[in-house]
């Protein structure tokens, strides 16, 4: 009777495809399970995501996934499923505090900050000079991608020099105009240009094209969408950071579904992905290179 | 001058209320007052006189605290007085009437009579007692408004009224009316002067504006006279002559309202005729409607239509301009059966309106004089790109500001800091630029000096006897009797009588506007 | 007719059924959009989902009714999600003893009671707003600029203070402003309700509240007429500003947390609440009842389309046409009015 | 006395300082500011980095081109960001032959040349400006209710067309439009400044310019002189539609990509050059010179602080503040000038 099934599937905002890809992938594992998913859309606004739990519950959903906007500011909402005691299992950003989750599915943005910072070192051991795009100011993400990769080169601060820190809000034309300046305002090339998101580093890209710096400017984004992969695979973009989103969905919709049909717990309530650099080497473990024409 | 008193000196029975010494006031391009000395004692009417432009709404704005003067020094009751907000002169008992409105139109009579005083307690209102005090201030002026009604939905008199209304109703030791009946008819005029007298009795100061010298003849004492921003002299009334006044005002003699050499109604097809016209009122049900108008204008004929305050005067002008929609009856243009949905259909067919209320309805404050005057001209224009150039605009206005004697700084000057009576020629010469076959001018000469009042009967002569047919609706009976050819008078939206120019009287035309019984249309 | 005009017989009116149409129609819109939602989902009429509907506009609708005062005056303030998200930050900080005992479980040791929490708050709302109005009214510039500034400055001055991330809990004594129940209400519904009642009386009742009427009417007119325009138009900012940091807090209490980067986005969907009612951007007309139908107006629709599981890209769409077509019908029923 | 009056003697004036200083307040707020960061930070002043602002404001300067037309109408659109997304990806559409045809490097076979894209964008905003345009002069809705509408709405459709991806790789002829330059000057500049100047030219000296201003200034009164104010204000729309359709155009061609999530809180930065270049947002008053000023005065300030590596905080209060300070200068200047 998984017909009868109701799955509420939130993430944080579809104006981010990321996010876009993520709910996509969660409402087909819901729908290959036989239940109907009911999809929300947080708008990148805490108390709108956690209204649309508050109606997922009104309309008597049978479990949750969600992929919350911020940790904090949803652990009331996340209370509040506990109290009506529908199963949840939240996805990418983990919320500690809330009681009754099942399970936390995630592949932490620090440690895919982390992996950026690898990736530096390992790309030049001889130290180099870093512009760093942030994403939106305040936004978790942001935040947490910024402090992985300042946790791997802060170390090294003698041979790694943040020429410039500066945010393009996660956006590309942004990541373009940015970048633009930089370029005409550094006193020296930087080697490498270090983007939160991908959109931001497909920006950046385009404005080291206008000056001819392609190649010699290297530019790592985050979150391995089909652009950035055709990018790194037409030996654009030097890599990409990968965290399986669709792979998170999908175990996290199986976790949830095995519980409510089976009520059967999971062995254990974290799964962690480790998130990898990917760059044209690797290229094959994307998980969206069939999207890329 | 040989004005009959020296400027400045108060009647001797009168202790001193106000005097002004050496006020002046510079606008950019315009010395607007200069050395301005004035005395006005309690129980005191001084009519403040000068054609258009020549400063006393200035001067009015400096003692009221709207606008600050450059230099000078105002004594209030012996004190120096020096009001930097409008609040501060009120609060030294110093009410004005402006000349433009100052009423919120979004809120109700009774609230714009009663704004910032009104009863109640703690910061409440007293919802009762504001209604209560305002009915009253009202009716005091023979009025019955309903106080509950927007102000947005009155007529201009009535507007006009409850502005009276709420100055009157104030603790005032010294009133100032900028031309307060300039848009009144002769009933409210009445009852507005007899109010005059009755404050004058309570020994409340008040400086009167006007340009109706008949009215400074009934109820002034004394008479100062600006020109050109400066003082040109003082009169007393008692001994002096409206020719006299009217002399200190343009420095020359001037004929008194003399009969235009009109309009001789030209046989054939009538330029308009509306037959069985009605309408009903747009923004409020309960007011009055234009029902079964049927009447026609020759070319080269004046039509007068007189009535009183409410009459439907100006609804059947916008009626048959498209400016409001009719529901019922037909119009004519040149005996062709025509269907006017807007003002841009009636212009299209040679109908110009100049409209009652310039300010909502006829200016562009934040624009020069010359595109407020080219607005409809530049729709005739053939140019290719519809090019419009600065230079035609202006040339336009220069035409135009000699016709009608517009005083202004330049023709990019803002048509906000004109004067009130040149702000009115402007619109007059928009229509006029058009060339229109018919033209229904709504209060022509509302707030226009005597000299260009007589230049605008003149230019309306003129009009007519090329051909145009005129129709002028006009609160000032002597002016419609001066003006037109015929004369239709209209009460509670009916025709109620007809008469020809040398029959009218005012005292007929009175009576046909009071008249209970409609005519049964022709 | 001999009969005296109807004009002569003031005060007492005949029954008129489209004044009242006109003059409910957001109402009437909000009911029958109800209705459709209750027809498709039968939850959705549940009291616990109208409660829900009624918490998760309460933020936003006390923003609302302090832009009520604003938009009245013919201004508007474009910085209430920033001086929001500014002032929830100042009440974490006061409630956990600095910015420094960050994150969720930290000690409470040197933090101050909730009551001392929302008194920053508000105050710092308060001040925000006064130096907004002063802008305004001092060196003239039009508020639409000014609260521009302010929506940037305020955020950043946020993200400083803050240092980028959220600080979360907080004692129950202070969650319980926005996850408590007063009786079987949330207790943030409680506090909107009661400050529209408050606003409501403020506006119709008050000589301030009429003066705020005659400045957005006509502000020249209203100087001439002898109000204090300036003081006028700086108390509704600082009432703004009230407002904002009342929310600031409440908002915070929900969800147990304040973040740098709350109320992104807010000034459109508080304006548009305000404007859903009835409220005209020129000034002079509007009511708080108005803009509390508009809130809900946009609660419910939220609401509703998650129940009736639409698409979210569809849900934007028939959003925006829903708004549109909400104040159609409000146009059209004032237009047959006149008519009538 | 009897010198002639002042009054008497129209048209020639003596120098007037003060009214040059009011007339470019803005410019001369612009050239202070570029003077400060060029102090500070020299490369600031190199063609390549001024060339780089132009480049940067030229897409939200064609949008703000259109604005002007409105808010000199006393309207306003706040759907222009969604707008300009929606176009984009309709050209990015017709250019690779069809969304299925999605993501970068795909095969170009049907696809279309850049002419027909920008035919199809362009088609596509003036539609959306005229369903608009119609549906506030025929229903009567308020513009900023109805363009809140189309905000929402338009932003949804193209979500839904777009199937929440970009759209990316482009053929060069392509994306000329946005990367390439004519001479030394960038295509999108070119663009700018053509529109501009065109603009400016028919604000100026034409009928229909003459008329938005009229509108503007008193709808009523326009329409009792004989304008058709109905099909002013449609135009204005249309003509806001197309320069959506335009920017769309350009930012695709500039990105190589079209993104369904383009254009996200464009409306301010928009509103905000018009405004800032002393456009009245009660209508009447304003020229596209001022535009033109207040978006390069929202470029420089962006750049100049990226250069100064000001940190992204403290930006946003060093933005916040000087746009205040932009126009309370200006208001100053003009208040000078007045007391003069
Ligand atoms: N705000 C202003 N800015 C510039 N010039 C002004 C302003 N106000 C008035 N003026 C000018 O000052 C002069 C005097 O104007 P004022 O309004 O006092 O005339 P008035 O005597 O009241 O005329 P009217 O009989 O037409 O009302 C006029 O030339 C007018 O153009
Ligand atoms: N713009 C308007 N909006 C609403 N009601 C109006 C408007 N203009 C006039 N009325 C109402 O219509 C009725 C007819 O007024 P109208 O202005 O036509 O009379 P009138 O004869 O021109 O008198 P006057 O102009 O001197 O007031 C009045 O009761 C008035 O209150
Ligand atoms: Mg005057
Ligand atoms: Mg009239």
């Amino acid at each position: 009777t998984a017909k009868d099934l109701t799955i509420l599937t939130s993430v944080p905002g579809l104006n981010f495809p990321f996010f876009v890809h993520m709910l996509k992938a969660m409402k087909a594992e819901v729908t290959a399970q036989g239940a109907t998913p009911l999809e929300a859309d947080g708008q990148n606004n805490a108390p709108k995501q956690t209204a649309d739990v508050e109606a997922g519950l009104t309309k008597g959903v049978d479990g949750i996934v969600m992929s919350p906007i911020d940790v904090n500011a949803m652990a009331p909402a996340l209370n509040e499923i506990a109290d009506a005691g529908v199963p949840v299992v939240t996805i990418d950003r983990r919320v500690p505090t809330a009681k009754n989750v099942l399970a936390h599915v995630g592949a932490d943005n620090v440690k895919g900050g982390e992996a950026q910072g690898q990736w530096v070192l390992d790309t030049f051991p001889n130290g180099a000079t870093i512009v760093n795009l942030q994403g939106q100011p305040g936004a978790s993400p942001a935040i947490d991608r910024n402090k992985g990769l300042h946790n791997v080169l802060d170390a090294h601060k003698d041979k790694y020099k943040f020429a410039a820190e500066q945010t393009a809000n996660f956006a590309r034309d942004q990541g373009l105009s940015v970048t633009e300046a930089l370029l005409s305002s550094l006193p020296t090339q930087p080697d490498v240009i270090v983007s939160a998101n991908d959109d931001m580093a497909l920006g950046a890209f385009e404005a080291l094209k206008g000056r001819n710096l392609q190649g010699k400017v290297k530019v790592i984004g985050f979150d391995a969408l089909p652009d950035a992969l055709a990018s790194i695979r037409d030996g654009g973009m030097a890599g990409t950071v990968e965290q399986f989103p669709a792979e998170q969905s999908k175990t996290a919709v199986d976790i949830l579904m095995r519980y409510i049909k089976e009520k059967k717990k999971p062995d254990s309530d974290l799964v962690l992905l480790t998130p990898i650099v990917l760059t044209k080497q690797n290229l094959s473990k994307a998980e969206r290179l069939d999207e890329v024409k | 001058m040989t004005a009959s008193g020296l400027a400045g000196d108060t009647h001797p029975s009168r202790p001193a209320l106000l005097s002004v010494r050496g006020v002046s006031k510079r606008f950019p391009g315009v010395q607007a007052l200069s050395g301005i000395d004035l005395d006005l004692g309690t129980g005191e009417v001084l009519a403040l006189l000068g054609e258009n432009g020549a400063g006393k709404s200035t001067l009015l704005k400096i003692l009221s605290g709207a606008q600050a003067a450059d230099v000078g020094t105002i004594l209030l009751n012996g004190v120096p007085y020096v009001p930097a907000q409008p609040h501060e002169a009120q609060a030294n008992g110093v009410v004005t009437i402006y000349q433009e409105f100052t009423l919120i139109p979004t809120l109700s009579v009774a609230e714009n009579i009663m704004i910032g005083r009104e009863p109640g307690r703690a910061g409440f209102v007293h919802w009762g007692a504001t209604f209560g005090v305002a009915r009253e201030a009202l009716s005091r002026l023979g009025l019955s408004i309903n106080p509950r009604r927007l102000v947005r939905d009155l007529s201009v008199a009535d507007q006009q009224m409850v502005e009276i209304a709420r100055a009157l109703s104030m603790e005032a030791r010294l009133i100032i009316m900028d031309e307060p009946t300039a848009a009144l008819s002769v009933a409210e005029v009445e009852r507005l002067l007899a109010l005059v007298r009755i404050l004058k009795g309570r020994g409340i100061g008040i400086i009167y504006v006007t340009h109706r010298l008949d009215e400074v003849m009934t109820v002034c004492d004394r008479a100062t006279v600006l020109r050109d921003g400066r003082l040109v002299g003082s009169a007393d009334i008692a001994t002096t002559s409206i020719d006299h006044l009217i002399r200190m005002m343009v420095g020359r003699d001037l004929g008194a309202m003399a009969p235009v050499e009109g309009g001789s109604a030209r046989p054939g097809v009538p330029a308009l005729r509306v037959s069985r016209l009605c309408t009903r009122n747009t923004a409020d049900p309960h007011a009055t409607t234009v029902t079964d108008i049927t009447l026609s204008v020759q070319p080269g004929e004046i039509l007068g239509i007189a009535g009183l305050v409410g009459a439907g005067r100006t609804e059947l002008a916008r009626a048959i301009f498209g400016a409001d929609s009719i529901t019922g009856g037909q119009i004519f243009v040149e005996g062709r059966e025509v269907a006017i949905r807007s003002p841009a259909d009636a212009i299209a067919l040679g109908i110009g309106l100049v409209p009652e209320d310039r300010k909502q309805q006829a200016l562009f404050l934040s624009l020069a004089i010359r595109n407020n005057m080219a607005v409809t001209a530049m729709g005739r224009r053939r140019a290719p790109f519809d090019y419009v150039s600065d230079a035609w605009e202006r040339g336009l206005v220069r035409e135009f500001q000699k016709a009608l004697g517009i005083r202004m700084a330049s023709p990019d000057q803002a048509i906000g800091n004109l004067s009130g009576g040149n702000q009115q020629k402007v619109v007059l010469a928009r229509w006029l630029a058009l060339k229109p076959k018919i033209l229904i001018v709504d209060e022509p000469t509302r707030g226009i000096d005597v000299a260009a009042k007589a230049e605008v009967h003149g230019l309306l002569g003129r009009l007519a006897q090329d051909g145009i047919a005129v129709i002028v609706i006009s609160s000032e009976l002597p002016e419609v009797i001066a003006l037109a050819d015929r004369i239709v008078t209209l009460r509670e939206g009916r025709l109620t009588g007809e008469v020809a120019r040398r029959k009218a009287t005012e005292e007929s035309l009175m009576r046909l506007m009071t008249l209970r019984t409609a005519l049964e249309p022709a | 007719m001999t009969s005296a005009p109807i004009t002569q017989n003031p005060d007492k009116q005949p029954f008129d059924a489209f004044g009242l149409l006109a003059r409910f129609a957001p109402l009437i819109f909000l009911v029958i959009l109800m209705a459709v939602f209750a027809t498709l989902q039968p939850r959705f009429l549940s009291t616990i989902n109208l409660l829900n509907v009624l918490r998760q506009i309460s933020i936003s609708g006390l923003l609302a009714i302090g832009m009520t005062f604003v938009i009245l005056t013919a201004g508007i303030d474009l910085s209430v999600g920033s001086l929001l998200a500014f002032c929830g930050i100042v009440a974490a900080i006061v409630a956990k003893g600095g910015a420094a005992g960050n994150f969720a479980g930290g000690g409470h040791g040197a933090g101050h009671g909730w009551g001392l929490a929302l008194l920053a708050a508000v105050a710092v709302g308060i001040l925000c707003g006064l130096l907004q109005g002063a802008a305004i009214t001092k060196a003239k510039v039009p508020p639409f600029v000014v609260t521009l500034g302010g929506m940037s400055a305020f955020r950043g001055a946020t993200l400083l203070l803050a240092n980028g991330g959220p600080i979360s809990g907080f004692d129950e004594s202070f969650t319980f402003w926005g996850q408590g129940r007063i009786g079987m209400i949330p207790t943030p519904v409680v506090i909107f309700i009661a400050f529209a009642v408050l606003a409501h009386l403020i506006l119709r009742y008050t000589r301030f509240g009429r003066q705020v009427y005659a400045v957005g009417g006509n502000a020249e007119a209203a100087r001439l007429s002898g109000l204090k325009v300036p003081r006028i138009l700086l108390s509704v900012y600082v009432l703004m500003g009230f407002f904002s940091g009342l929310a600031g807090f409440v908002l915070a209490a929900r969800l147990n947390s304040a973040e740098a980067v709350a109320g992104i986005g807010y000034e459109l969907t508080v304006i548009a609440s305000v404007v859903i009612g009835g409220t005209s951007l020129f000034g002079g007309i509007g009511t708080i009842f108005g803009t509390v139908v508009g809130a809900i107006l946009i609660g419910v629709l939220l609401n509703g389309l998650v129940l009736l599981n639409v698409s979210s890209y569809i849900q934007q769409i028939v959003i925006g046409l829903i708004i549109v077509l909400a104040v159609a019908f409000d146009t059209y029923a004032k237009s047959r009015r006149r008519r009538a």
